[in-house]
């Protein structure tokens, strides 16, 4: 039921909302986060400004892993629908990275739903990002996780 | 050990992001190394085969992995067969 | 610089995404909630399916508070953007009764402050709803909150 | 009392949803009654004006009140020419 996608292109939001809701009377509410590459250093920073963000993932394990999680929620929060749609590869400040739609009968459902699975793809989902800066030079995204905590595994 | 077929199987290592790029190449075959049984091992045969590798392993904290698409710890075992991918910390969406 | 509107027409979600973040590269995250009329009780109780939900407001009170709470959310959460669109009148199951957009830098504060809002204007805005069943009979919603706890205030 | 002119200025009295059906309008202008000063003592002065004012404050404890467009409390103090309105609890959203 639920529509997982990685892909290079841009998605189109109103398309999916309506994908999921169109011709149904059960769906109370949708939940929806959109994530948009940001760029707010060229004032502090401008030469850490971000002129490009590449993005790398694991495929094999990105769709395993995103079905699951999906799934989980779905059970969870009784969902009536759901879209997870992540880009990959290059994009530019402002444009969309990441879309993430539930459709609930209830609004707590859709909202705890949405929260979830995009704190999950931030978190767990195995993309890597590398932003490329106005020297030409680039940098992958360090992850805020403390390496402490993973650190006395070795 | 045993020398079964399985036994015989390649193990597939998959490197990302930086990784990849400290390695120079996305990705590996290689017979499971005598002595080898944990991710942990794996990853000490990896770092002594050339600099580019210890280059790779050199902040091992910083190093996640996953085992057949899987998040796995240095203790996870490994079997004959599988696909092991090192790569940092995710930063997704 | 939020828009908030009380009307009876539809409204256009793609188009008031992308008012909040066209041209911009210091958005992060937008959240959203579209609240749409809900029938699931076909199955259970047909006699109360609902054929359609009539929404009365107040409006010098409406505009006034929706005002005051958005205010509230674009200082707490440090918003980049805000739209708030509610309608009134007489919608059918399956139309769009509300939405709540938020623009932040980063997700939490666009997911938290959706969260916020939507629950207000289902909790605290004077808005009521009246409920047309298969007879031609009708009936005012009533509200989940415990009448109890206000009962004692008289 | 004292008898100035913003003192004579009449109340207005709004009422939503299924207050305004059984008082049968939606408005109503008034002075504010002698000896009314709570919202609780227009209540009671509404209540007693005719069956349609009786039936729409009833069920009080399912009545909520806003003056000026600020949600009131029974004990909340009338001036004259505020904006008095009574529904019922919101089910917006």
């Amino acid at each position: 039921m639920a529509k997982i996608s990685v892909q290079t292109g841009n998605f189109d939001i109103a398309a999916e909302i309506s994908r999921l809701t169109a011709g149904r009377t059960d769906i109370g509410g949708v939940g929806c986060f959109v994530g948009i590459v940001r760029d707010d250093k060229p004032r502090d920073a401008p030469a850490r400004a971000i002129q490009a963000l590449t993005l790398e993932h694991y495929p094999a394990m990105t769709l395993r892993a995103v079905g699951r999680i999906v799934e989980e929620a779905e059970r969870r929060w009784g969902l009536l629908g759901c879209t997870v749609i992540h880009r990959v590869g290059r994009m530019l400040p402002g444009e969309n990275i990441v879309l993430v739609l539930t459709a609930a009968s209830h609004r707590q459902a859709a909202l705890d739903s949405t929260a979830f699975l995009i704190d999950w793809l931030k978190t767990k989902a195995p993309f890597w990002k590398r932003e490329e800066f106005p020297d030409g030079e680039g940098a992958w995204v360090e992850a805020r996780e403390a390496d402490d905590t993973a650190a006395s595994r070795w | 050990m045993s020398d079964t077929a399985s036994m015989r199987e390649p193990l597939t290592i998959l490197y990302f992001a930086w990784l990849r790029e400290r390695v120079g190449v996305a990705e590996e075959i290689l017979e499971l190394p005598e002595g080898v049984t944990t991710v942990a091992e794996l990853v000490v045969y990896l770092s002594g085969l050339d600099q580019r590798h210890a280059a790779a392993f050199k902040d091992r904290k910083t190093v996640r992995c996953a085992v057949n698409q899987e998040f796995a710890d240095p203790a996870t075992v490994l079997q004959a067969g599988d696909e092991v991918a090192f790569f940092p910390p995710v930063t997704g969406g």
